[in-house]
């Protein structure tokens, strides 16, 4: 109690929406600590944390500060007491260089001007004091997300951010990176500052944070040491019951392959090789992980295979049918569904309802469309069914998909591309940035959709879900595919990573497993 | 339609006053006990500085000479076409005796009201209504004959452009700014070529049209491109507020204007580097046709049930001739043809008669 | 075909184009410096309307020229900044807004212009200044150049140096600098403390000053005069110019010149045998024409950056 | 929903409120005679069977045009070409009604037809540039309503211009070709069961067909339309298409219904209204009519008022912009609204709802 260095008292919280986003909150902070926030998808954290740093203005609630009652009205005002915070979603202006987005708001003046040497001066030794190194020069749209997470938290510190807010900062990292991140996040304790960490992924909690406070619907299920709490404790406070975070699933029997791809290239506007010569096969029955750093030539091949970019020369076939040259329809019509990585923008359309989503892809087929009108009835039964049988938490049917948490947005884009059976399904980060439960949920339904006959490609940049889920994996490193693993259950996130890096490949022979023709 | 049913209707020549108006007297007498209530519908709005403004003032010509006698009311109805046939219907339900409308695209319209509102009585100017189709015994329409006035301003215009006046050059060019191309702005056009043609047969006459009656800027940007590019001395602009434009733009090039509708150079009679360069103004008196035709009504002689078309002998076109920067003798030579005109000598050819591809033709024919 | 180069190919002509340029030119800019922070003014014609009558009462009253653009820049200001209070604080949609002022402007500039001269077409009766002509000392003598680049309007070479004045603004200074990452990401900008409605309102306020600027050339450079409706769609006719200029200063400022160009080029060549609808359309094809010339240029370009937010997402 | 309803009322109400004190300021300030002015103003287009057929006579193009520019918004396509569209149509009227002789009934329906279709061409130029070059419909549909404006005088000028009018109008329109009148007394005609017809067909075009869902998921979100498959290029420009043709329909009926000869000069300006109208609808074809009722309202009042006292005709444009503003305001009252959903959200949580 002693140190207490800030305190937010009984934050209330209510949405235009009418949702209560934080009911009552009671949640502080110790001076130089590491701080974790845990909680489900939509359980408040990134509220709560948004009117700390004055993107929102609570209903009730009071902040203190050092005893002191202070009134973050705008992210200019918890700046200036010294209140950073690194967001879910990365806040930077693409068209602007680095050094431009770190000085953003803060800018160096000459005269009338922007003192742009001085800025870039001011980059580079806080990049060096704090060891996180970025090219100030460089344009933001033009660098790797590791990077971009750097500037952000530099853009933090050189606003002298003493109490850093990082929301789930870790969602698109590698394990390399995440572990650099957290060395780098050490020492900035060292160094006397504070940070709150908020993530979904327990074992780094467990790693890195002093103590956790658990969020379930809007509330605080209290504060806990994270050396009192083991990994299944926090999940039984985050969901209210027990989860088992291994899925159970049986040996895969692949039969015959359903994907074939063969010297896939894919030449970007820029003239990068974003694929060079790429073969695969992926089996009826079987699970086949790709693993590897984003950025490494996997949103080209996921674009490539579902018909969002037409690749520069190869072949695709699913099923025995050539789909270069197809459209996404026809695509989709030979029986490939496909979870996309950024639900917002490819998932769905937020403000339609949870129904006219789920039967995006199957609104003109003879099961929901007569001769003239959709079949408005037969859509709404199916859309309860499934939101049922998927465990969307909503309030009808007819709600809009934005008004659910992450998770539950993610279930409503799994119904869809799940139902109906398909022949091949493409998940890319299937599970990333939602809670446990969901997670839980949706690892179980591809198991058994592999169990159904459906052949699952599924591309994540979390080791620990590809090693779980895969039966078999490959890993790609620029454009190339580096490595092939038969079988998973020997494999360890150390060996993959050296792979994902680019530090070890394995000959040709061994990579040519993977096809199956 | 000023100029086309002038010389088919079975009207008697305008200047005589005691053309017999009979039943309508006792009627009136019985319902004016109190004034005479006119009303002027503007299809348009008031400020165009001309033709509007004109049968403005004539109401309020008309207010002056009878005072409590009269009740004078102006109503706009906007550019609106759409609301110009509910405005008509709601006055001719009201309780007014004249009700005056203006412009041929007020005469249908009239047609069918004024049909079924055989209680009060209807003046429009500028345009007729079909008399041979339907029984309009209480409508009067009054005609311009404004190729007349523009016949003169075509002889000015030639004069000035062969004169040694200032800024004047060797080419024998004149100009004309029209707003839009339409049988009026045509029959302007018409006239001024003829009066060119006229003083002398090698004149050229550059005519451009702006598109619309508002845009001041491109008037003045057209007109300056005549004056500038294609060596006119004198322009004559027939477009409503945009032709404005015509005269900035002359006093820019150093060059000449005649206005229309209204004296222009009044107007700007405060800044006489402009109103000097106004040589004159051919001028639609509505305003005095419009009071002649309420003094005709009040002595019981208007005509209703015909058309009349006015021109130089009813005053109802004039020029103006207060610009001092022309000479006399030019003065002198404009009177006598004016008397020419009046006397029947000089025929002036008009729009209202000309096929399309005879019109292009001729206007072409001296571009 | 002869006579139409020997139009182009006159220094008279080549004055004129600036002439017609300029007004668009100033409400171009005023259309690039809103569209960089993301919020776009429809309401050029109307703002420009209103400070061109603004202009004319304004120097009226006061007798002086300077002070009557002073107010029509002022009054230009204000109705941006009416804009921002409809679109950023009532939230009204920010086209409706645009178009419920343009509306206004055309019925209000009348309403005012008959209230204080009086009458509703012209303002002549008021007794206006007009911003004078310039002759540039040096240019001036050279054959060819000084008759096209000498001796125009003040406003004329002040809506120049407005292009460069904003490609400085925009690129090298910090309100410059939070403009753009307003516009390109406001969450971004909101992160960082920058508070994203001030800068999208100075944005428009600014926006309406040089649409002011526009308007005063118009009724007191252009013409010495307001007249009813006087901007004639000149308002938008920037925009297309803005679109078509790739939001950038220089290429603004160069479509901006090939709209004058164009239009130019259709009031001279009336003088010659043509239809004037034909004529009327030159100015609006070639617009479309440049449109497409620019987009597809753009397209690829466009695509990249497309895919790099994604992959930012 | 039902709450969200009645706020919506209190809140149009507020707006209209407000603007009419705004409107009363100015009345007063101007007027010599404030109380005609308002009276006419307000009851004024209900005082008569005409009066009030003003209203619904003007209503019926602001439908035309608030459908058409309600279905492009709604795919996201800001094209302001309903203007031009209208004009085109209005310009193919009179060329089928003038040029082919045909029966009573199919004369007008064949000069609708053609209308709707150069309306759709002239439409979906800016989607095809879109859609090939991805040049911005904003711009190119402003340029094109003047092209389309060109065009139509052209036309009238040197082929359908008869010689024996004062001013430039067309031939007259014949008969057969006109729209007959339906209600006595009023020039409401049958355009107005047209437009009735394509208010409902629009509604189930949107709704419930699979065009017009291919339509809202697209201006939803395109990415997220185009990853389940829809060709969205094909919506982009079927949206214009659509949107065209009603907006020509609207312009072919306004000229048959109301005009004995064809005379536009300049562009009616009803793709303008057509967006306040399809604004204030919120894109929904079944609130258009009432969007379109309520300006047209407003215009006849002004008019009347206009025209029976002495307030300026332009007063109304000023009262106009206030009212189109607040009623579309989405932050006017939301305070109070938050409010009411917090007191709400208040009780819920209290109850103990989970
Ligand atoms: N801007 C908003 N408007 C309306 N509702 C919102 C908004 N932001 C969040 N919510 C709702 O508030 C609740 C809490 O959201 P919040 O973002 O705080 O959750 P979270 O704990 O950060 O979840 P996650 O783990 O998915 O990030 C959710 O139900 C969400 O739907
Ligand atoms: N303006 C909004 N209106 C309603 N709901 C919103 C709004 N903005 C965000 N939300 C919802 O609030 C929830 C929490 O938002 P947040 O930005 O924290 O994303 P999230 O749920 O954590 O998802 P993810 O981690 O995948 O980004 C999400 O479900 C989101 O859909
Ligand atoms: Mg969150
Ligand atoms: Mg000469």
């Amino acid at each position: 109690m002693q140190n207490e260095l800030l305190k937010m008292e009984k934050i209330t919280k209510v949405y235009p929406s009418g949702i209560v986003a934080n009911d009552g909150v009671d949640f502080s902070i110790r001076e130089g600590e590491i701080h974790a926030i845990c909680g489900e998808n939509g359980a408040g954290k990134s509220t709560l944390m948004k009117i700390l740093f004055g993107l929102h203005t609570p209903e009730e609630g009071k902040i203190t500060l050092r005893g002191e009652e202070i009134h973050i009205t705008s992210p200019t005002v918890a700046i200036e007491y010294g209140i950073g915070m690194v967001h879910q979603h990365f806040m930077l202006v693409p068209s602007l260089t680095v050094a431009e987005n770190m000085v953003l708001g803060v800018e160096p003046k000459k005269g009338l001007f922007i003192d742009m040497d001085k800025a870039i001066k001011t980059t580079e030794e806080l990049s060096n004091k704090y060891n996180l190194h970025v090219d100030p020069r460089a344009k933001v749209e033009d660098i790797p997300v590791g990077i971009k997470q750097k500037v952000e938290i530099l853009k933090a510190l050189l606003r002298g951010a003493k109490i850093l807010i990082l929301d789930e900062p870790t969602a698109v990292l590698t394990p390399q990176e995440t572990k650099e991140l957290f060395n780098q996040l050490k020492l900035l304790k060292e160094k006397g500052h504070t940070i709150i960490f908020i993530s979904h992924k327990l074992n780094e909690v467990k790693e890195l944070c002093d103590r956790i406070t658990v969020m379930r619907n809007g509330k605080s299920m209290g504060v806990h040491n994270t050396s009192d709490v083991t990994e299944e404790d926090i999940s039984r406070l985050m969901v209210g019951r027990d989860v088992v975070l291994r899925v159970e699933k049986e040996k895969a029997s692949p039969k015959e392959s359903i994907l074939n791809i063969k010297d896939l290239v894919y030449v970007n506007e820029l003239g990068k090789k974003a694929l060079k010569g790429i073969s695969f096969s992926v089996r009826k029955g079987e699970i086949l992980g790709v693993a590897g750093v984003e950025g490494n030539g996997q949103r080209e091949l996921v674009e490539s295979i579902t018909g969002l970019e037409s690749p520069t020369s190869g072949s695709i076939k699913i099923v025995d049918n050539e789909v270069i040259g197809k459209t996404i329809k026809q695509i989709r019509r030979l029986g490939t569904s496909h979870i996309p990585e950024d639900r917002m923008t490819y998932g769905v359309a937020g403000d339609v309802s949870i129904e006219q989503n789920i039967i995006s892809d199957k609104y003109d087929t003879s099961e929901y469309n007569g001769k003239v009108l959709l079949k408005t009835k037969t859509i709404k039964e199916r859309a309860v069914e499934l939101i049922k049988e998927y465990r969307v938490k909503c309030n009808s049917a007819n709600q809009k998909v934005r008004m659910l948490s992450g998770g539950n947005i993610q279930k409503v884009v799994v119904a869809r591309e799940f139902s109906g059976g398909p022949k091949l399904l493409i998940a890319n980060q299937p599970t990333r940035g939602i809670d446990v439960g969901a997670t839980e949920f949706i690892r179980k339904r591809l198991v058994e959709l592999r169990d159904e006959g459906s052949a699952v490609l599924l591309i994540s940049a979390d080791l620990n879900e590809v090693m779980e889920l895969s039966d078999s994996l490959i890993v790609m490193y620029g454009g190339e595919i580096v490595a092939y693993f038969e079988d998973t259950s020997t494999l360890t996130e150390e060996e993959l990573g050296l792979y994902m890096l680019g530090v070890k490949k394995q000959t040709p022979e061994e990579i040519g497993g993977v096809i199956n023709a | 339609g000023c100029g086309e049913k002038k010389d088919d209707t079975k009207t008697p020549d305008t200047g005589d006053t005691n053309t017999e108006d009979n039943k309508t007297d006792d009627k009136d007498d019985a319902k004016t006990e109190g004034p005479l209530k006119v009303v002027l519908l503007i299809n348009g709005n008031l400020g165009d500085k001309s033709f509007f403004d004109s049968s403005k003032a004539g109401m309020d010509l008309i207010q002056q000479k009878y005072g409590d006698k009269v009740e004078t009311e102006t109503i706009e109805m906007t550019y609106d076409e759409t609301k110009w046939e509910p405005a008509l219907q709601d006055v001719s339900d009201k309780d007014y005796d004249i009700i005056i409308v203006g412009t041929y695209q007020m005469s249908e319209y009239l047609e069918d009201i004024a049909v079924d509102h055989k209680d009060k009585k209807y003046i429009i100017f500028d345009s007729t209504v079909n008399y041979e189709e339907y029984d309009l015994d209480n409508v009067y329409s009054i005609g311009y004959k404004q190729n007349e006035g523009s016949f003169l301003a075509g002889v000015l215009a030639t004069r000035i452009t062969t004169s040694d006046m200032e800024g004047i050059n060797a080419d024998k060019k004149i100009g004309f700014i029209g707003g839009m191309e339409n049988n009026v702005i045509n029959d302007f056009l018409v006239g001024y070529i003829q009066g060119a043609l006229y003083a002398d047969p090698d004149t050229k006459v550059a005519s451009s049209y702006i598109g619309d009656f508002s845009d001041v800027a491109k008037a003045k940007e057209m007109s300056l491109a005549q004056f500038k590019q294609a060596g006119v001395d004198i322009g004559f602009n027939v477009a409503g507020q945009a032709g404005l434009g015509q005269i900035d733009a002359a006093l820019e090039a150093g060059k000449y204007v005649i206005g229309v509708d209204s004296d222009q150079a009044a107007l700007f009679a405060d800044e006489k580097e402009k109103s000097d360069l106004i040589l004159t103004s051919v001028l639609k008196r509505v305003d005095q046709s419009l009071l002649r035709a309420i003094d005709m009504h009040l002595e019981g002689t208007l005509p209703y049930g015909s058309a009349e078309s006015l021109g130089f002998k009813e005053k109802a076109i004039d020029i103006v001739d207060t610009n001092t920067n022309v000479s006399a003798e030019i003065m002198e030579e404009l009177a006598e043809v004016e008397q020419k005109i009046v006397d029947g000598e000089i025929e002036v050819k008009t729009a209202f008669k000309m096929t399309q591809d005879e019109l292009t033709e001729y206007i072409n024919s001296v571009k | 075909m002869a006579e139409l180069f020997n139009i182009i190919f006159t220094t008279g002509f080549g004055y004129s184009v600036l002439r017609v340029t300029t007004p668009i030119l100033f409400a171009a800019l005023g259309a690039l410096i809103s569209d960089r922070a993301g919020v776009i003014n429809i309401a050029l014609e109307g703002i420009m309307l209103t400070s061109a009558l603004a202009g004319v009462i304004i120097s009226a009253t006061t007798q002086s020229a300077w002070i009557g653009l002073l107010g029509a820049v002022i009054v230009g200001a204000l109705v941006g900044l009416l804009l921002a209070y409809f679109s950023l604080n009532l939230k009204t949609d920010i086209i409706l807004s645009g178009i419920a002022l343009n509306l206004m402007a055309a019925g209000g500039t009348v309403f005012v212009l008959f209230l204080v001269a009086n009458n509703k077409g012209v303002s002549s009766g008021l007794k206006s200044k007009v911003i004078p002509n310039i002759d540039i000392p040096l240019i001036e003598k050279i054959p060819i150049i000084g008759p096209i680049f000498s001796g125009h309007n003040a406003l004329t070479y002040i809506s120049i140096l407005s292009v460069i004045f904003i490609f400085y603004l925009l690129y090298k200074t910090p309100l410059g600098l939070k403009i753009r990452a307003v516009g390109e990401n406001p969450n971004a900008a909101d992160s960082v403390g920058i508070s994203v409605r001030k800068i999208k309102y100075i944005a428009l306020i600014l926006s309406g000053m040089f649409a002011g600027f526009g308007g005063a050339y118009m009724s007191m450079g252009y013409l010495p005069y307001f007249t009813r409706n006087m901007t004639a769609g000149r308002g938008f006719i920037a925009l297309a110019a803005e679109a078509m200029g790739g939001a950038t200063p220089i290429g603004t400022f160069l479509t901006s010149l090939f709209f004058g160009f164009a239009d130019a080029l259709a009031n001279n060549l009336q003088t010659l045998r043509v239809p004037p609808q034909f004529i009327y359309m030159i100015p609006y094809i070639a617009t479309l024409i440049g449109l497409v010339i620019y987009a597809s240029r753009k397209q690829s370009q466009i695509k990249r950056i497309k895919k790099q937010k994604i992959k930012q997402l | 929903m039902r709450k969200n309803l009645k706020f919506e009322v209190v809140r149009t109400s507020m707006a209209i409120l407000i603007a009419l004190a705004v409107a009363l300021i100015i009345i007063f300030l101007t007027s010599n005679e404030p109380g005609v002015a308002l009276k006419e103003f307000v009851v004024g287009p209900i005082d008569s069977l005409r009066h009030f057929g003003n209203v619904i006579e003007l209503a019926i193009p602001l439908m035309f045009t608030g459908l058409a520019v309600s279905i492009m918004f709604k795919a996201q396509q800001f094209n302001l070409g309903a203007e031009g569209g209208f004009f085109i149509g209005g310009v193919a009227a009179m060329v089928v009604a003038i040029k082919v002789s045909l029966p009573v009934v199919a004369h007008p329906l064949v000069a609708i037809l053609f209308g709707g279709i150069l309306g759709a061409i002239v439409v979906s130029i800016p989607a095809f540039m879109k859609v090939r070059w991805n040049a911005t419909e904003l711009v190119s549909s402003l340029m094109l309503n003047y092209i389309a404006l060109f065009i139509g005088a052209y036309l009238l000028n040197y082929h359908f211009r008869d010689p024996n009018s004062g001013a430039i109008a067309s031939y007259k329109i014949p008969k057969t070709a006109k729209l007959m009148v339906i209600l006595d007394g009023t020039r409401i005609h049958a355009g107005l069961i047209i437009v009735a017809v394509m208010v409902v067909l629009c509604y189930y075009f949107l709704y419930r067909t699979k065009w017009g869902y291919e339509i809202r998921i697209t201006g939803e979100n395109k990415r997220f339309a185009e990853y389940s498959g829809i060709n969205t290029a094909k919506v982009i420009i079927l949206s214009q298409v659509f949107g065209g043709f009603i907006a020509g329909m609207g312009g072919s009926i306004e000229v048959l219904g109301l005009y004995r000869r064809f005379t536009w000069q300049t562009l009616p300006g009803y793709g303008w209204d057509g967006i306040i109208v399809a604004i204030l609808a919120r894109n929904n074809p079944l609130y258009v009519p009432i969007g379109a009722i309520f300006l047209a309202y407003l215009r006849i009042g002004a008019d009347l008022m206009s025209r029976g006292s002495d307030v300026q005709s332009e007063v109304v444009a000023i009262i106009q912009g206030v009212i189109i503003v607040f009623i579309v305001a989405e932050s006017f009252l939301s305070k109070y609204k938050h409010k009411l959903v917090y007191k709400e959200a208040k009780k819920l949580s209290v109850k103990g709802v989970k």
